[in-house]
């Protein structure tokens, strides 16, 4: 493993990959540092990862490598497993979110996600979108209906679903049902879109759709989104990391990720020599 | 945090005119600190409200006890124990306690002579002969004799088991603790058959296969692989239906009677402790008499007894826990 | 209901509010029809009637917030009385009906049909060693006696044991029930039984029970409306029935007088429809000044 | 060397089979036991008591005349009680239920609540009579009313309640809170917006059949007193009140007495066996209707 | 695919399998066009296979092939499943098991059955050896002793229990618990020993110890052995079996199935080109 030198100070090797980007971009998640511990198993460990405003970014990695475990930790979901324990820093737009004093309901107010296997509640369509601005206190029909179209919209299943917006959730297919937590996730408008394999569950068809919306969601929100499939990750995002066993083994513009890898595991991945 | 989102708004959204959600939402936020108290203040309501079912219990030790306390000061606590004279009322009572206890247990052996083996032979035709679609019929039906309520069951005895069993013993009592702990067997027989069913069912079918193939029937199957594999679930099921048996009230209130005669004879009329407790409290309520405080320590002997057997059901279900 | 508005009541008034009546399971049919007639009357009275036993009812009676009214199948005692003036509590005895005790037995039972008033004492005497039916009479079978009645919570007991068997012990095996049902029901199915309880339930059972013709010494009498009479030929057997009000609870409660007036102006129909013997004029008479005294 | 002798084996099974099929019919038959309770026990009833009921029957006030005696009374009461048991236990149950489930530490606070309610639900009916006779009606001095036999009740079917709103929050997936969380809701605001409605139709369920013990429970009322003739029906949860059970027990001890009170225990048996069989339909149904929606 | 006409008539075909084979060895298993359908769906379409006496005949295909469900057939456990229906004949030392009159519990006692996962009843070692024996009458407790302490040494595992006898079988570890049921398996001193995957749950080291019992056992019983290991069926067997979608597709020597199959699909499984 001659790459081991390299991870040894991954600082440097993150920042010089950030460096590669076009500058111009802000930087919206500042990670620095971090390591976290499910109990004992260290799961993520020292990662260094500047995610850019406005761009897809795609983490890959084989199962069990940290993937969904960094996701969470960006808006704090995984602090509901009781045994976790993090160390290390995570700036989103410049404050630090690990910081007792910074609410977990405000940042989970601005950074959305969607899940890998859809879960809309048990409600109906309607009240599935307008979930996010209720509870944040917007009471008014007429924004609501507003926000819920917008939403709806936004998230590329408005047709679809339009003359049934008081049946359940639950009666849509398995990808409308995706895109319906997506809408929900657009309602509250946030600013960055967390996304953890939201395709996996879906069929090709559905799964296209959902990469087309992804690719238009990205004019406005910042996405960073957890993928199996490395075709998905080539296609629709601008930077693609590689975790392996919790680290960061490689973070580039996704062009180079898949041409010119310039770690081997990396290479090996991608390739389907292992994962 | 607002300078922050105001950036972000303008950066992402300042094309949008119409609704900025972001921004009402932020409003709101600042508007509704009142948010944060309910967040701290629901967990301790919500742990109020759980401690209710502790202070239930402490409620019922202390009423318990404070009167039980008041009766051991009258009568002996050695007198009450071993006395086999109860006559509560009239000029020269006396306490013994020992006329109830002999009924309590005999009504209850009774029920349970009843109620274990048909209830374990019902789990084991439910469990493994019965098929699927006969399980599924059958199970609803003994639901509906779990959910008849004891005072049906008291009519029942009294005005059906009775008679018949007079026509068959002839010098069994009109009132007798052999017809209502029958009966109360008989109520209690889909408590142990469904808790002994699932006993049985949670043993997994590898263990049935692996008799099956060295020849074994059906019967040495369940008999000496399932039952004794499922065993501490059918006992713990046992005890709760004895704890049950000695807890219920009305059928033997309705058809036992109120002898309080000290005998070991079925076919008299018996009471038991809980049957006490309701002719006292129906008949006597003068608190500060010795009757009354009778009433509470024959209540807290029979508290005493019944959580002695539920410790013991969840001890030996906890500890047992079968870990194939 | 289909009361007429007005038409009813002692001062024909609309009355409202409660009556509490517990006390002796003996009285308990006679109360519980005076009660239900009258709510017939006074709509929005209501009336509640236990049984807890005489006894067992003086002590709800004689309390604090006590009952207003107890049925008693025997006169107040004077330990009552002395809680009663303690308590600051004014007891008005109001005699309600005349009741016989009645010794019933097994309608297969042809021997003892009529007994001796001294033969009944020595049955239910202990000291009277009356074990079998041979020893109270020779020709009677050679079987043991079966002795029921009501317990220690009933004054039906209490009159027994005090006025009949003077103060005396009951057999050993004296089979005491609580419930009368039991009771009837024992002695419907025992045919050496021999049991005792008010009137009113023999009454009621006449089908199934037989009342022992007693000899007090003009030739056997039975127990009947008739001859249950404080002057009658059943008298030794006869004792009044009772129930004590408080008449502070009279003067507090207009309801609770009034229905003791109606309760005595009643007492004789309602006597005679539950199985007891109907007072005298003169007794009622008596009780209701005294009553009217109250207001 | 054999020690298993084939032939000797196949000489045996008969009768093992035998003893197989004896048992398999004696399992059957004491399966049978039950249920053939179960009928007599339904067509006595019914024999005894469906002649008796009519429209009178059910509107009339209580009387002492088996003719005109009615259960107007007794459902009044059973609906008063009613309406102070779901809501008592309903709010104790589903807070203790989300107490335990949502909040506690899953330490030695949680499991020794979990033991004190099932012990609770192990505790006789009688005792909670007691409890109730002790506090409610004496201690806090409301008499035997409406309200301290409803609070009575409810306690004593708390824990019905507790365990099924347990297992009701319990199904409720976690990717479900995780969603609510996502969306920046609190913790509260997702037991009340997603939790409990989620899990509202388990809840539902557990309140009918506490609901349902309660009003066939019979001993704590008697000891709290009911006086065994109430002709005035209840107006309210201060008023003095009879239910159907205990009109049962009265009825029943009495037909000894007057042999029709035997047919109006009967009749009364009928109408409270036919509410119970509507409350555990509609708790069956309910749970067909909402179970495995995730 | 070629091996069509040459399925439409199995028989032939087995047949001239089966004439490869020593000709010295009596056929202990004939099976006869069984036919078995689980509700409508149809598990074994037409099976003909005939089975040689003190041998050990290995059954391979890929998972959902119907290996389970052709050894369960063969003691009649298959008929647990209620919806089961059943054609065709299996003459077993040429009586025919699924004939109505044949007791199970008779086929049972003369033919063993190990399975996948090690399932050794809640009791102590000695009582799982002498469950069988028991069952069919032999209460002498001398006989008993003898029957446990042979049938442990011919499970090889005699030494490692030998002192506690007494213990739960619990106590033992995954493969002891599956060389247990072996031994409770011979205490009845059966004539075909059937294992479904007998060693899928242990690790290679158990794995060998079980092996090697097989090969030592196959002198005294005929084993017939389920595996999804094509190295254990070429190490172990005689005989293989090459089942496909519930038909058999080859059956001949070992050697030949793993040198030169005779079908296509047998040639492709064997060197993992699918299954
Ligand atoms: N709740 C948990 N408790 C303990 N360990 C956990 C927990 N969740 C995940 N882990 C461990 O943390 C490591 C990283 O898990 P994570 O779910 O982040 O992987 P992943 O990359 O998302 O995998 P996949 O592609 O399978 O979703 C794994 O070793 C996993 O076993
Ligand atoms: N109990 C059952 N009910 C219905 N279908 C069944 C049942 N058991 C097996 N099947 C079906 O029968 C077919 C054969 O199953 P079987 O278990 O025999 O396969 P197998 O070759 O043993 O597979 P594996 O290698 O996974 O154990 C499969 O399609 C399976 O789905
Ligand atoms: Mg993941
Ligand atoms: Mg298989």
């Amino acid at each position: 493993m001659p790459v081991m030198t390299e991870k040894a100070n991954p600082n440097v090797k993150t920042d010089k990959l950030n460096a590669g980007t076009k500058e111009n971009k802000k930087v919206v998640y500042n990670t620095k540092d971090l390591n976290l511990w499910y109990g004992e198993g260290h799961a993520l460990k020292n990662i260094n990862l500047a995610i850019n405003e406005n761009e897809v970014t795609a983490i890959i990695g084989p199962s069990g490598c940290g993937k969904s475990t960094y996701i969470k930790t960006l808006n704090r979901m995984v602090e509901l497993v009781p045994s976790v324990k993090i160390s290390g820093e995570i700036l989103y737009r410049e404050r630090n979110i690990l910081d007792k004093s910074f609410k977990v309901e405000d940042l989970r107010t601005s950074v959305g996600m969607v899940f890998q296997k859809p879960n809309p509640f048990p409600k109906s369509i309607y009240e599935n979108v307008a979930y996010g601005p209720k509870i944040h206190g917007i009471r008014d029909k007429k924004i609501l209906d507003e926000i819920v179209e917008k939403s709806l919209r936004g998230a590329a299943i408005w047709d679809e679903v339009k003359d049934r917006l008081n049946q359940n959730a639950y009666g849509l297919s398995g990808g409308q049902q995706q895109r319906l937590c997506i809408a929900r996730c657009l309602a509250i408008e946030p600013d960055v879109i967390l996304m953890d394999e939201p395709t996996s569950a879906l069929d090709p068809i559905s799964t296209l759709k959902v990469e087309e919306l992804v690719q238009e969601l990205k004019e406005e929100f910042s996405i960073i989104i957890v993928t199996h499939n490395m075709q998905q990750a080539a296609r629709i995002s601008d930077k693609t990391a590689f975790f392996l066993n919790g680290e960061v083994i490689e973070f580039a513009e996704t062009d180079k990720i898949f041409s010119t890898p310039s770690d081997k595991r990396t290479e090996d991945y991608i390739t389907g020599r292992f994962g | 945090m607002k300078g922050v989102l105001h950036l972000a708004k303008s950066a992402v959204h300042g094309n949008n005119k119409k609704l900025n959600v972001r921004e009402i939402i932020q409003e709101k936020k600042k508007s509704r600190s009142v948010n944060n108290v309910t967040e701290k203040l629901i967990p301790k309501i919500l742990f109020g409200i759980a401690a209710i079912s502790v202070l239930t219990t402490i409620g019922i030790v202390l009423t318990l006890l404070t009167e039980t306390i008041a009766f051991f000061k009258d009568v002996p606590f050695i007198d009450f124990f071993t006395g086999t004279k109860l006559k509560p009322l009239g000029e020269n009572a006396v306490f013994g306690v020992v006329p109830l206890l002999t009924g309590t247990i005999i009504s209850s052996a009774i029920a349970m002579l009843v109620a274990i083996p048909i209830g374990l032979m019902t789990a084991i035709f439910l469990s493994e002969y019965a098929s699927e679609k006969l399980r599924r019929m059958l199970k609803p039906l003994l639901e509906i004799l779990a959910g008849i309520p004891t005072i049906v069951y008291g009519f029942f005895a009294f005005t059906f088991v009775t008679p018949i069993l007079r026509s068959i013993i002839p010098g069994l009592e009109p009132t007798n603790i052999l017809s209502p702990g029958i009966v109360m067997g008989i109520m209690i027989i889909p408590m142990v058959a469904s808790l002994s069913e699932d006993a049985m069912s949670s043993v997994p079918n590898a263990m049935r296969e692996g008799a099956l193939a060295l020849g074994a029937t059906k019967l040495e199957v369940t008999w000496k692989v399932v039952v004794p594999a499922a065993i501490s679930g059918i006992i713990a099921s046992f005890v709760l239906g004895i704890s049950r048996a000695i807890g219920e009230t009305m059928i033997v209130t309705i058809a036992s009677g109120s002898s309080k005669n000290f005998t070991f004879d079925v076919t008299q009329s018996m009471q038991t402790m809980t049957a006490y407790i309701v002719e006292v409290t129906g008949g006597e309520a003068a608190a500060g008499t010795t009757l009354y405080y009778s009433l509470y320590a024959v209540a807290m002997t029979l508290f005493v007894f019944t959580l002695i057997m539920n410790l013991i059901a969840q001890y030996i279900s906890r500890r047992f826990r079968e870990e194939y | 209901g289909d009361t007429n508005e007005g038409a009813n009541g002692e001062n024909g008034e609309e009355l409202e509010g409660s009556v509490v009546i517990d006390g002796s399971g003996t009285v308990y049919p006679f109360m519980a029809r005076m009660a239900e007639n009258y709510m017939g009357e006074q709509e929005n009275v209501s009336v509640e009637v236990s049984r807890s036993g005489t006894s067992a009812g003086f002590k709800k009676f004689l309390a604090e917030d006590g009952t207003d009214f107890n049925d008693a199948s025997r006169q107040i005692k004077d330990e009552e009385k002395a809680q009663a003036e303690e308590l600051g509590i004014d007891v008005q005895e109001m005699k309600v009906a005349l009741d016989g005790i009645t010794i019933v037995i097994n309608k297969e039972n042809d021997w003892a049909t009529e007994l001796t008033q001294q033969e009944v004492i020595d049955i239910f005497l202990a000291s009277a060693g009356k074990k079998k039916w041979s020893d109270v009479r020779a020709d009677f079978p050679d079987e043991e006696i079966q002795t029921y009645g009501p317990n220690e919570n009933h004054g039906t007991y209490e009159f027994m044991f005090e006025n009949i068997l003077g103060e005396q012990d009951l057999p050993e095996n004296i089979n005491l029930q609580q419930d009368y049902s039991t009771l009837v029901d024992l002695v419907s199915k025992d045919k050496n039984a021999i049991g005792f309880f008010g009137y009113g339930y023999y009454d009621s059972n006449k089908d199934k029970l037989s009342a022992v013709k007693v000899d007090f010494g003009n030739g056997p009498v039975e127990p009947s409306l008739d001859t249950i009479k404080e002057d009658g030929d059943y008298a030794p057997f006869t004792r009044p029935v009772f129930t004590y009000l408080n008449t502070n609870m009279a003067k507090e409660k207009p309801q609770v007088l009034d229905y003791a007036i109606y309760t005595m102006e009643n007492a004789q129909d309602v006597a005679a429809e539950t199985g007891f013997a109907p007072l005298s004029d003169e007794d009622v008479q008596a009780s209701l000044d005294a009553l009217n005294g109250l207001k | 060397m054999k020690y298993v002798d084939s032939t000797q084996v196949h000489k045996k099974m008969g009768s093992r089979l035998f003893a197989n099929n004896l048992a398999k019919t004696l399992f059957f038959l004491a399966t049978l036991f039950g249920l053939v309770v179960l009928v007599i026990l339904i067509y006595r009833v019914l024999a005894d008591g469906l002649g008796w009921i009519n429209f009178d029957f059910l509107t009339n006030r209580l009387s002492t005349d088996p003719e005109r005696a009615g259960i107007w009374g007794a459902i009044l009461g059973t609906l008063w009680l009613m309406l102070v048991v779901a809501p008592v236990t309903m709010i104790l149950g589903v807070g203790t239920a989300i107490y335990l489930e949502e909040y506690a530490a899953k330490g030695r606070i949680s499991s020794f609540i979990k033991t004190n309610i099932s012990n609770l639900a192990g505790v006789p009916s009688v005792v909670f009579g007691i409890l109730g006779l002790t506090v409610f009606a004496r201690a806090l001095d409301l008499g035997s009313v409406v309200l301290a036999g409803g609070l009575t009740m409810a306690l004593l079917v708390l824990p019905v309640v507790v365990v099924a709103s347990q297992e009701a929050i319990r199904a409720v997936p976690q990717f479900l809170r995780e969603a609510s969380y996502g969306m920046g809701a609190t913790k509260w605001q997702t037991i009340k917006n997603v939790v409990l409605p989620a899990s509202l139709p388990g809840i539902l369920t557990g309140v009918i059949l506490a609901l349902s013990r309660a009003i066939g429970e019979t001993a704590p009322l008697v000891v709290i007193g009911i006086p065994a003739l109430l002709i005035p029906v209840p107006d309210g949860i201060f008023d003095k009140f009879t239910i159907l059970p205990v009109q049962i027990y009265y009825w029943t001890i009495d037909s000894a007495l007057v042999a029709e009170y035997a047919n109006l225990a009967a009749a009364t048996i009928v109408i409270l066996l036919i509410v119970l069989f509507a409350m555990n339909s509609i708790a069956i149904m309910i749970r067909n209707k909402f179970q495995k929606r995730f």
